[in-house]
């Protein structure tokens, strides 16, 4: 298994491909070199659109979509209001046409109530993977371009043996810029969010990483809030065998205030960056208190490991 | 909204004046009535009220039960125009406005419950305690095993067993957990129609004829759902919100205002808090946490200038871009048109890193503004603590 | 109903006399009109109405468009009193008390649409096709690939996409797409709400200026419901139904008359069935499907055996006991009590096993009953087929 | 593995056991040798009842019930409007206790979609196995006594080497006493119900009686309604390699007509026993086309197996 989850060809739709958002990144994904082999907005099935020089068919309903396309996965840039309905025909559809299926939803701003339904939605129908939502989307870069699912900067990115898994979006960019300033290159980066319910949370990342021989070493970026990091540092410790670098965003917040993630909220004295750094540190992750560092920390633990 | 949604409730009115607290008094008719401060803040019955002018202590305890006119008289005069500090509120407290005037009844026994929603679970969480009007975080650290849970699964909603078995750990029995079967199940709609973030009552009640009350409850929403409850914007107390936190989400700004003397402009929530993290590692003290979110036009970050330089406290500032949808060049002509239209008073770091990097750097260069441009993050806070004269 | 829930349905009135036909015309304002027998059964627009007297054909369709005030006079007059034949009544038919007369509409085109629960999926199924007012049998035979299907996920509920994509495969868009989708959000919370075991509406049509209605709807209920459904006593048409069947059903019995001539009185509905089968496969043909449930009294026999013997068709009785709750000797008790009771002019012959039968023959033995024992269902059927004459 | 779910030692608690149906039955369970370790009734927790010179205690709440008996099994008599709640409350202790649990509804006249809920419920806990509602139960035979869950009566089994799964009730003890007629005992029996929403399937009972070691033979019982039987009866041909002897009820029901159980009706055409015994004989399934028939069937097929 080389990278997960995709790979540089899976087969990608674009739900919500009419709207601006959808337009512009199915524009820069196929540009980045991605498989976009067509959209979903209901009531323009039909419609055949002209993006970076490629002709991508709309369809009326995701279950048309994969039925004439055979796509492997899907990414949403679906207003709010309409976003978790988005992710479960998604999920349907890749159900019951493939049994399996990889969705990534951009969206920000999703009710928690909303997410609560789409997620055991989704759970029900295990072949089914959630990316998201309110992330930057899942990347494994090729040699020449790849497969870029999302918002993120593809530029930065270059084909190699690092995983990286975070909640946050920019600070994955520079977990990428740092892994590029030590020479390294990325297996597949994932952003899950930082929404308080979201679909793939660390563990997941963490389990494909130790599986796929492309990956050596992986970067895990946290934030303040909830106790994932903790148990995805238990989980690391019993079932990782590969270096892990962690930082964990939050340091500084103050109880009681969101800061900007719905979920990066430090509630009744727990869900802080202190007790997230102890729970790497007991779990034999390499530090990086400075996301500045994790590029020396990385090198650091992959000679440590006879990787460098 | 409690007692539209059916949940018992005892009769009470709000006040704003002494006036008012009395003659809500002499209209509840109950000899004895509890005289609440009411901000959006918990622990209000173990808060202190102090003057805001003097800073001199006036009242322990926010809540009263007042058993005469005259103490109806005397708590609404320490309370109202004063300062309330509790656990929650943080050292400055906040200033109450507003007090409830609530009926009292025979008290039986005080229990707790909230609703929200666990992240690990994935589901709302219901939880209860028969040590009601306690501090619900002691609860949780010194007996955990007092403190009963119930996970709705989010196929099913909560069931009736689960209501019925919640209440029988609670040891309800008879007609009082008939009505605590009926307080839960209404309270749970109440907080899935609305959206709710969480619901939280202590102390709930069990009245001496075994009815089942919310006495005082704290409830607080879900901000992402707001575009299907237009009715929040009737309920939400603006003017005891930070001034500045609010303005700042009308523009699309993420704001949340720190006591440290160096502003932050960032893009990305993790980064802005990663950069909050690094000011502090290198010796400084962020002013603010600032997200100005994905593909910030100038507008948006001119906005985001306006308020970090509101604080008086700001003696420098750090923007930390990495652009992914954000373009540098775009934050590097709003830093421009800020400064130009601003003026500006303190040192000024710029980071700008990923997309059309190199374009805004050129410009930040071509420009007279006094700034220094750095490569990573880490520079730039070394150097902001520097240039603010903090330690190196 | 319909109406209530806010589903779009045309303006009509019922009536159950000419007269009140022809002034329903009058206030309808519509100068096409629909005249419909109501009948619970399907198949209505395709039935043929008989004089029950004569037996005379009167008129073919048991729907009408009515042109004109004479024309609803007609039509009204060829329905009110006779016997509606459709492939759903059986031979018999059933003889129309009441009709509808409904606005008219300018029909775009006509759909099927039906809600019901799929025991395989174990799932509530959504079917539609946009071929309207056939026969969906038919359909489904014929040109299955028109006939599009929705399941409703238990935990998720109907959910917009469905309602849209089932729309959209019925090829609608736009406004009557809109109409559609909230019309079957409307009928699905009917379904829901009111324990519905089928809701069929044929034809669902668009009208020309895209607005979706229910023309023509056929509603059953699941009796299990029946509890939390007081108001369909209300609605039920007990006139209409088999009259020993609604009484059998009150005294916890479950009964359906059939045409032949061996009455059976049996425990449990799959050995009821059982009983059936056989005395047909031995050549007899079984009168009714009779099952007295389980554990029933001396009372429930007599009933039952009153419930057969109303039957003026019926030559003999067959009595199929296995005992598991049900005890025979109170099964024998009450075959004699029976007997006594109502004298008995047919052979009878019992069957008799499980717990208790060796009490029950005791009894039925040293009884003065002229009745045949047997130890087996074959036997059983076997012996009361040779009684009554049949072929063996 | 010896006999299938349940075996002789399976300790069971009764739902609903102070109701009248509850102890009535829970005493006769005990005089068989079932293990009633308990029952629950909300509200009478702690209450101790003389059944068949044992004393049973009571629980407020199955998750109670469970952590103090470790039971394996539930058996439910619960009037109709409550008996759904049951089979969740049920599900939910046994899933979040053991994992694993068994539950037999016995209840007549639960609401479809009732039921409709209680088997997603059900099925989102997968160590749970809910057998009914609206049928016989379960019973494993032991050489003295035995595990009877459920309503049957236990004294005409014997243990041995028939297992018996069906639709209806009484038709499950005639199959019994058929087998007893040839010599032959059960391995179990189930009553699966004739509702048209219920738990375990015929397919789930044959894939349990094709791995039992006891189990050399099976009967299988169905009735007219659905498509169960033919869905089944193409599985067994592919899957089941014991001898299997087929019968269904309701030859000469009529059409658009429910025949006592609310399963059991032919609507537009389809359910008729016709197609059954088509389907039955298509897989090779020996037919009995009269149940007194079932155990000469029985024994020809035992003979052509080379087990008799």
């Amino acid at each position: 298994m080389m990278s997960i989850w995709i790979n540089e060809h899976s087969k990608v739709l674009v739900q919500g491909i009419t709207g601006s958002q959808g337009t512009f990144h199915a524009t820069i994904m196929i540009e980045y070199g991605t498989d976009i082999v067509g959209g979903v907005t209901p009531g323009k099935g039909g419609l055949l659109l002209d993006m970076a020089e490629k002709s991508v068919s709309v369809y009326d309903s995701m279950f048309e979509a994969i039925q004439a396309t055979d796509a492997d996965a899907s990414v949403i840039y679906v207003p709010p209001p309409f976003a978790a309905e988005a992710i479960m025909e998604a999920a349907d559809a890749f159900d019951q046409i493939k049994g399996e299926g990889v969705i990534v939803c951009i969206t920000e701003g999703i009710p928690t109530l909303d997410m609560v339904k789409a997620v055991a939605y989704v759970n029900q129908r295990p072949g089914i993977k959630l990316i998201g939502p309110n992330c930057p989307g899942i990347i494994t870069p090729g040699k020449d371009g790849g497969c870029k699912i999302g918002i993120m900067p593809g530029h930065i990115h270059k084909k190699g043996r690092i995983g990286i898994v975070s909640k946050s979006g920019t600070l994955t960019y520079e977990a990428v810029a740092q892994t590029m300033s030590i020479g390294e290159g990325q297996s597949t980066c994932i952003g899950i969010g930082g929404d308080p319910v979201n679909g793939t949370g660390f563990i997941d990342c963490l389990a494909g990483f130790q599986a796929d021989l492309q990956t050596e070493a992986i970067v895990m970026i946290g934030e303040i809030g909830g106790t994932a990091e903790e148990d995805a540092a238990a989980w690391a410790a019993e079932n990782v065998t590969k270096p892990i670098v962690g930082f964990v965003a939050g340091a500084t917040a103050p109880p009681g205030k969101r800061m900007g993630h719905a979920g990066a909220i430090i509630s009744g004295g727990k869900g802080t960056a202190a007790e997230k750094f102890a729970a790497f540190e007991l779990a034999g992750i390499h530090i990086a208190k400075d996301p500045s560092e994790i590029g020396a920390v990385l090198a650091a633990a992959l000679k440590e490991a006879g990787l460098l | 909204m409690f007692r539209k949604a059916g949940v018992n409730v005892l009769e009470g009115v709000h006040c704003t004046s002494i006036e008012d607290a009395l003659s809500a008094y002499d209209s509840l008719g109950s000899k004895v009535v509890a005289v609440k401060s009411q901000i959006h803040a918990g622990g209000r019955g173990k808060g202190t009220l102090y003057s805001p002018e003097s800073g001199e202590k006036v009242m322990v305890g926010g809540v009263k039960i007042a058993f005469s006119r005259e103490d109806v008289e005397l708590y609404s005069r320490n309370i109202l125009g004063n300062k309330l500090v509790t656990i929650q509120t943080g050292e400055d407290g906040k200033i109450v406005n507003n007090l409830y005037v609530e009926a009292g009844c025979a008290i039986a026994h005080e229990y707790y419950l909230a609703i929200l929603v666990d992240r690990e679970a994935k589901a709302v969480l219901i939880m209860a305690s028969t040590e009601g009007g306690m501090d619900i975080e002691e609860v949780a650290k010194n007996t955990p095993e007092a403190l009963h849970k119930v996970w709705v699964d989010p196929a099913a909603g909560l069931l009736g067993f689960q209501k019925r078995n919640l209440g029988m750990d609670l040891e309800l029995s008879g007609a009082a957990l008939k009505s605590f079967f009926g307080l839960l199940g209404k309270l749970y709609d109440v907080f899935v129609m609305n959206d709710c973030a969480m619901i939280e009552i202590n102390p709930l009640v069990r009245s001496e004829d075994d009815e089942i009350i919310a006495l005082d409850a704290k409830v607080s929403f879900d901000d992402n759902a707001s575009f299907r409850h237009k009715e929040w914007e009737d309920i939400r107390d603006l003017g005891e919100e930070d001034d500045a936190e609010v303005r700042a989400k009308e523009l699309g700004l993420s704001y949340v205002k720190l006591d440290g003397d160096i502003g932050c402009l960032v893009n990305g929530a993790g980064l802005a808090m990663a950069t909050m993290d690094v000011i502090q590692l290198y010796g400084g003290e962020p002013a603010n946490f600032l997200d100005i979110g994905g593909g910030a036009g100038e507008d948006t970050v001119n906005a985001a200038f306006e308020i970090i330089l509101e604080d008086p406290n700001v003696k420098g500032i750090l923007v930390n871009i990495f652009g992914g949808i954000q373009r540098c060049d775009i934050v590097a002509n709003g830093v421009l048109a800020s400064v130009e239209k601003m003026g500006l008073e303190v040192p000024l770091v710029i980071r700008l890193s990923g997309t059309n990097y190199k374009e805004g750097r050129a410009i930040i260069d071509a420009s007279d503004l006094q700034t220094y441009s750095v490569d990573t993050l880490a520079e730039g806070a070394k150097k902001i603590v520097e240039l603010i004269g903090g330690e190196q």
